[in-house]
């Protein structure tokens, strides 16, 4: 099952000739030469090599890795949306209207007053979000140098914080896996720009403090951030701007059935409150009575997208929202949650704390989290999130989504607990079963070749 | 329909599986499961009503056929090749396109090696050593440039240089990225089209961490002058950023030659076509910054057997380990836009891609020289070489000509009072002539 | 481009390549490879200019884009319901797409099992034991009808029987099968838009071997009287060949129970929508003759370690094998239609089947009541049940109203001087109210 | 790698309740009640369980399993193609020049005088021939009742022929595989309506006597029919026409690239002689000086398809011809050729008769083809045909087509000689490496199980 690099199988070196002087050009150019039979055989190949939520269960803590409807290719792919960033928008105005409308739909589900589609991904919604807050409290005259972020956070949260040049908080979680009150207390003061929150948190618990939380946070003036990873846990039934949150990022690449693309692309749109919505980016999309059209809000932090985010993803997002409806989001919610508590219910791991949502981080106890994700590849399906988040031990962080039927979990519960009965020598051995065995990771970073050119120079 | 009518289609659920499942975990109904305080429970509706997936694409076509159906000469950093069927053909295959972040690259090396392949054939364009497989787009990662500069120099500094002609976008994303990390953002002069290298050399000194050029430039114009800006940025210990792009590339002087030490730009020339300014950054870089480089990388490796196997590496740099010390902040990225562009460079080879960045620099040449024979229109306003697009000198108000072009069916740049800019690839060369018969009726 | 520019794309030889397979197998050029007579070379050109994939691709949708842009509501025999997206996504899948017939099947498990699924359901909708997995289209499967009678028959004969109201093409073909087997075609009145069993009664006799029947007619009418037309083709030996469609089949009673021996028709109605006539054969019959069906059959079975596996069987009933003596010619069929409908079905599932079904009876009957109410309208003419469509009659000649509503960019069938044929499905039903506007207005 | 029935994961039975009288309607209907992510993954693995042309080498003799270019199905997906075949002529001059310059094409690659789109597979255009080629007879008032066929030829021949209502002449092949002319001559008779030759013949073999061949049918009054499976040998380098055939048929999808389907769709286009267009079935394409119109042939033998043919596959064929141009379609041919002959040279495996063009018949002498076959799949190739044409012993019929390259052909070569090198014990228990082991198809066909009711039943 070995698939030869492209370049091992034809590479081939060009002279250049062009109109130009010769100093301003290469002298050749070295690339793969293949026929168009070749190349299908060989990505065919490989796609047989990869695993996609098509295959099976895909059960990713934090990830919600969900089935993507295959209608949502066909509209992103129509010609009529294939247009260029800079076309006047009196000229796409079907494509304003769209924005104008996704806008709308995720202030309605996130609760939120004006949202921005720009950010290409989750963690530039993030670090939009830092900006907005950061632009806010610049406004008032009040320069805030801190983030408070809990220790279940995602790591991006951290990253995004120090991008903007804030220095990090962070806050330990209390004994129940949720914010402690009094730590949150300490930690706080007149430095704290914000506070980023994700709720239900990685552990999948919600935060039932959240009131209390938002108060004293709003009483030290500082704002509330909400982290959009794991709002498929709550469509319809809550909603951060009702909670409090000032500002949110929605991961579409999760919750509205985006396809992840192996690694991406997403996109983050920005969910803020009224009083903060001088300070998205650039531009923002309204309807006026001719038409739709692009402004720049009166106090914005400018561009986070070299043009208008990752229109392909956004024009999935809507048409998925659009099937869904209200009654549809409400129970793709409920089956996500459903989905999380019976699996939880059915494995032999310790499922530490609780009640959770649409996750559950199980702990693999005295085995290595890393083998048993490896073993469970043994056993046809994707593996958890392992080894995060850090407060329970030997994390396996499983995210079923609402995509899967009662037959899958039962499997993916046959999975778990058949490794949870086997020894340490048959974990750190799997997988066996796979198309490649256990890949040497320590090597590969210890000594790292990052193309066929550096395999060349061996 | 049927029992899918209500609730998410996409849950497969059914009546008597629902109630087993309920009956397992030991509640009543659904929502016995959410422990949600009171006081924020949501009770009212989003009003957004559920349509079937007929009626959903048709009303996603019908809005978007809200859209003039223009001829675009549209360029500036946004880029329509044709992306040949294949591409589609292969993305689209669900094991691509559906799978996520390669963290178990056991069921993963597919992707893995066509991200491989992608990350070599970025380092054969550039001549550096690393290239990432993915930023978002070319404005995210000149901010990224920026902020590794920051970290692999040796003393503190707080200037980026970038040159006059900038688009204003990728500009502000570099702002907000350089705020961060206390930098700001100065222009140098350009001097007809390219860089003023003399200006540059009294503009830098020791407190530039970076100096930003592009060839082809916003306007399209080709830099000549490139060796001399890396050794100016040199000389203050600042990094040389280039901007390009794969097809520019394919002929131009590789940039490790003229002294880049890093090369961004927009990758998704080849890929993805016009596609509303979505894109994919492509980050190269020199092997001494290995630790420093923001993104994903794809390493190869061996499986236990000893075969060849690849996998993500070096992620100790990325923020879901490193937190607020990690070399940037991007997890999901534009890996699946990566794929594309492999696919699309494996499919035009080396002699494809040679020839269509050669066509960028001949028809770009000939409709300027056409333009320019039309009275009020001057063009190319640069004396220079171009790639794919060019500026022309109108004596109307640019903005005026082009509303008038747009009613006739043809969307150009205005980008200043007196100047329009024009792109022209494979895709709407057929449309290059009535092009210029329109510009005619309009110029005066 | 490049190497690839001459010669053809697909073939993916190097010249170093070709050169090496030249040497091994001894000749200096590929042309002495080639054992024809001086007399019958060819020297010329066929003057087919090469085109790369952009060139053809715009060249044949600007080509096609010559067609002119109709709402269409037509009907008689073919069909456009809307097909779900996983449709195409599934089955443009090169797996399915580009494999063979399954003659190998230990590596086509895969395909074998949808068409096995397909059987099934095609089963379930006939109430018939045994269903192939395709034939060309609903005329061919008439025709294929007709041959098996002629062989399971006891005795010979010499006629078939068909409804007076019968799409010219479906009899066409039939009767080029029937003349091969020594048949002529004869039709019998029909009263009102449905089979006059009187008159059927009058014109059968032992010499015929089988009595076609139609549920819905091309008309769109649902036959009333199966099982009396199943009794008198039985009394006299003959087969009754049902003529119905999977839609239509999801709601009407199953074809067994009103004695059909042989059902046909047009299974493509599920999983392809309008492709100017291409279809799909539903060909479903009773066991008995099981070693006299025309086409492939897939067969369960167990592979060596004892697990179910499937295969095609009976293949001593086909050409390849039993040549003049095969139960028909054909080989190659429509075994991806058959995925694309098996697919479609289920995807609809039984509520999605029986709904779609229910508005072909809901739907059409609303729009014909509305029609009667135009001056100069009369619909539906047949005082009967409709599936999906019925016929009007004009005032005015009925060729003048379908040109002056193409005019008006709307297509129906003129069927006689003063007959309308309107076809409605889910897919045009938007352009419903449209449409009666559109006749009200030059109905008289 | 078991994947359960449809009905097996889940079946349902609804109630029947219609606006029609119940005597109308049946009572119930019991189908598999699926949501759409799980018949994702159902079709999804059953198409991992099936080889394609991108899975690899597809080297069936007289089957031309070559690449199918991907984007020739964007073009009959274009929507602007979705017309109804009763559209009036006038409103669809697209499709009717597509139409006419298909024709156009496949008359000047045949050497023929005019093409029928209408039959929908390659058996269907036999017929059609043998319809033509009969009403051709009947109309000069000259009834005729046999058709001669070599023993090498296609078994569809035969039954097209029968089919038709003519006495099938099976014509021996020579002592080199081709028609041996005496032969000939003591088939032939005033009763010859037909003799229809594959040219290359089945071995792959130019019938070197064509001319004489050609003269030999025509001196008894009959006519000339060319099976055109096996048409890729001679693209560019001889034509039908040319040799005296009076008709043909077209294998679209062997020669021209259009996908298999599993089984189908294809198309077999008839092209004729000059003479013989007023026989072609109706409705024909021409162009006039309006644009494009349909008519009815003088004396055509009315329809061989409800409609106008299968649409889908004759727009690929159009494309596809296009994107080749005359090189291409040259080159095409000598590719097809040198691969076959490049193959062979390679084959432990003896060759008889040649030299041979598109394909060759091996014979696996003391082996069973079928064995050897089985055996093949387990070094992950698809093997050739076998068992046939049965002049050669144990046939392994083996067309490369153009699509493979030099590394392919080794690997096949290398497959073909380890198998030649094997016993008996191994090759009849192989495939042991592929999902389904050796399928006992026996008794599949003693006790037919043809539907998931009939398993039911068990």
């Amino acid at each position: 099952r070995y698939v030869p690099l492209l370049s091992e199988k034809n590479n081939r070196e060009v002279d250049i000739e062009t109109p130009l002087p010769d100093d301003l050009t290469r002298d050749s150019l070295e690339l793969p030469d293949l026929s168009e039979p070749e190349l299908a055989r060989h990505y065919s190949r490989l796609s047989q090599m990869n695993y996609g939520i098509e295959s099976g269960p895909f059960p990713l803590g934090s990830c919600t890795m969900k089935y993507n409807p295959s209608f949502t290719e066909d509209i992103a792919a129509a010609p009529a949306g294939a247009v260029h960033p800079d076309r006047d928008g009196e000229t796409v105005q079907g494509t304003l209207d769209l924005y104008a409308q996704l806008q709308e739909y995720l202030a309605d589900i996130g609760g939120m007053d004006a949202v921005t589609l720009q950010p290409p991904a989750g963690a530039a919604g993030e670090f939009t979000g830092v900006l907005v807050a950061q632009a806010y409290h610049e406004h008032n005259g009040d320069e805030r140098s801190e983030i408070v972020i809990p220790d279940s956070a995602h790591g991006t949260n951290f990253a995004s914080a120090a991008m903007a040049g804030f220095d990090v908080v962070e806050l330990p979680s209390g004994e129940d896996g949720r914010v402690d009150l009094d730590a949150l207390a300490a930690a706080l003061s007149d430095e704290t720009a914000l506070l980023m929150l994700t709720n239900p948190n990685t552990l999948g618990l919600f935060e039932r403090d959240i009131v209390e939380v938002a108060e004293m946070v709003h009483d030290v003036g500082g704002l509330l951030y909400y982290d959009g990873a794991n709002l498929n846990a709550l469509l319809g039934r809550a909603r951060p701007g009702d909670m409090g949150f000032d500002i949110m990022h929605y991961n579409v690449h999760k919750t509205f059935a985006t396809p992840h693309g192996g690694g991406g692309p997403g996109a983050g749109p920005v969910g803020v409150s009224e009083d903060l919505e001088q300070f998205l980016p650039t531009p923002q999309v309204r309807a006026t009575d001719e038409g739709y059209e692009r402004y720049e809000p009166e106090n914005s932090v400018g561009k986070v997208h070299g043009f208008h985010g990752n229109w392909l993803v956004l024009a999935k997002t809507a048409a998925y929202i659009a099937r869904l409806g209200d009654e549809g989001l409400v129970d793709a919610s409920a089956k996500a949650v459903l989905n999380a508590n019976y699996l939880a219910e059915q494995l032999d791991y310790e499922v530490p704390f609780g009640p959770f949502h649409h996750e559950f981080v199980a702990s693999a106890d005295d085995q290595d989290a890393a083998d048993v994700a490896k073993r469970m590849l043994d056993y046809g399906v994707h593996p958890p999130t392992t080894k995060w988040p850090e407060i329970v031990d030997e994390a396996l962080m499983t995210e079923p989504t609402e995509g899967e039927n009662k037959r899958t979990l039962d499997q993916l519960a046959t999975a778990f607990n058949a490794v949870a009965g086997e020894d340490d020598a048959t974990l750190e051995s799997a997988p066996e079963r796979t198309a490649a065995r256990r890949i040497d990771q320590v090597s590969a970073a210890r000594d790292p070749q990052l193309s066929w050119q550096a395999l060349d120079e061996e | 329909m049927g029992r899918h009518d209500t609730g998410s289609p996409y849950a497969p659920h059914t009546p008597a599986e629902t109630d087993a499942m309920l009956d397992a975990v030991g509640v009543e109904q659904e929502a016995d499961l959410f422990d949600i305080p009171e006081a924020v429970r949501f009770d009212d509706e989003f009003g957004i009503e559920a349509r079937d997936e007929r009626a959903v694409r048709a009303e996603m076509q019908d809005r978007l056929a809200e859209n003039d159906d223009l001829v675009e000469f549209l360029g500036r950093g946004h880029y329509d090749h044709y992306v040949p069927s294949l591409v589609d053909h292969l993305a689209d295959r669900q094991e691509f396109l559906t799978s996520y972040t390669q963290y178990q690259p056991e069921i993963a090396q597919g992707f893995l090696q066509v991200l491989f392949e992608y990350q070599s054939m970025l380092v054969e364009l550039t001549g550096l050593g690393i290239a990432n497989c993915s930023l978002y787009d070319a404005a995210t990662g000149l901010g990224e440039a920026a902020t590794l500069a920051t970290r692999v120099r040796e003393t503190s500094g707080s200037h980026v240089l970038v040159p006059e002609h900038l688009r204003a976008g990728k500009r502000g994303v570099l702002a907000n990225y350089a705020d961060g990390a206390d930098l700001t953002v100065e222009s140098y002069p350009m001097d007809d089209g390219a860089v003023d290298t003399t200006a540059l050399a009294e503009a830098i000194d020791d407190d530039v961490v970076m100096v930003y050029a592009e060839s082809p430039t916003v306007r399209g114009v080709i830099e000549e002058d490139l060796a001399e800006i890396g050794g100016l940025a040199d000389d203050h210990d600042a990094l040389f950023c280039l901007g390009s792009d794969p097809v520019a590339l394919s002929v131009l002087e590789e940039p490790a030659n003229v002294g880049a030490d890093v090369v961004i730009g927009e990758a998704a020339t080849l890929g993805l076509g016009t596609a509303y300014g979505m894109g994919m950054g492509l980050f190269a870089t020199r092997e001494d910054f290995l630790r420093q480089v923001p993104g994903r990388l794809v390493g190869a490796s061996e499986d236990e057997s000893g075969r060849r196997a690849y996998t993500l590496t070096l992620q100790t740099r990325e923020q879901h380990i490193r937190k607020e010390r990690a070399t940037s902040n991007i997890c999901t990225n534009q890996a699946w836009v990566a794929l594309r562009a492999a696919i699309h460079a494996a499919t035009l080879g080396p002699d494809g891609l040679v020839e269509t960045a050669t066509e960028c620099i001949e028809r770009t040449h000939a409709v300027a020289e056409r333009l320019d024979d039309i009275d009020g229109i001057t063009a190319p306003v640069h004396d220079r070489h171009h790639f794919r697009e060019f500026v022309a000198r109108t004596e109307r108000p640019a903005s005026d000509i082009a509303d008038d072009l747009a009613a006739a069916g043809y969307a150009v740049h205005a980008v200043e009072d007196d100047l329009l800019q024009i792109c022209v690839t494979e895709t709407n060369e057929q449309a290059a002539d009535e092009l210029v018969a329109a510009i005619s009726e309009v110029a005066q």
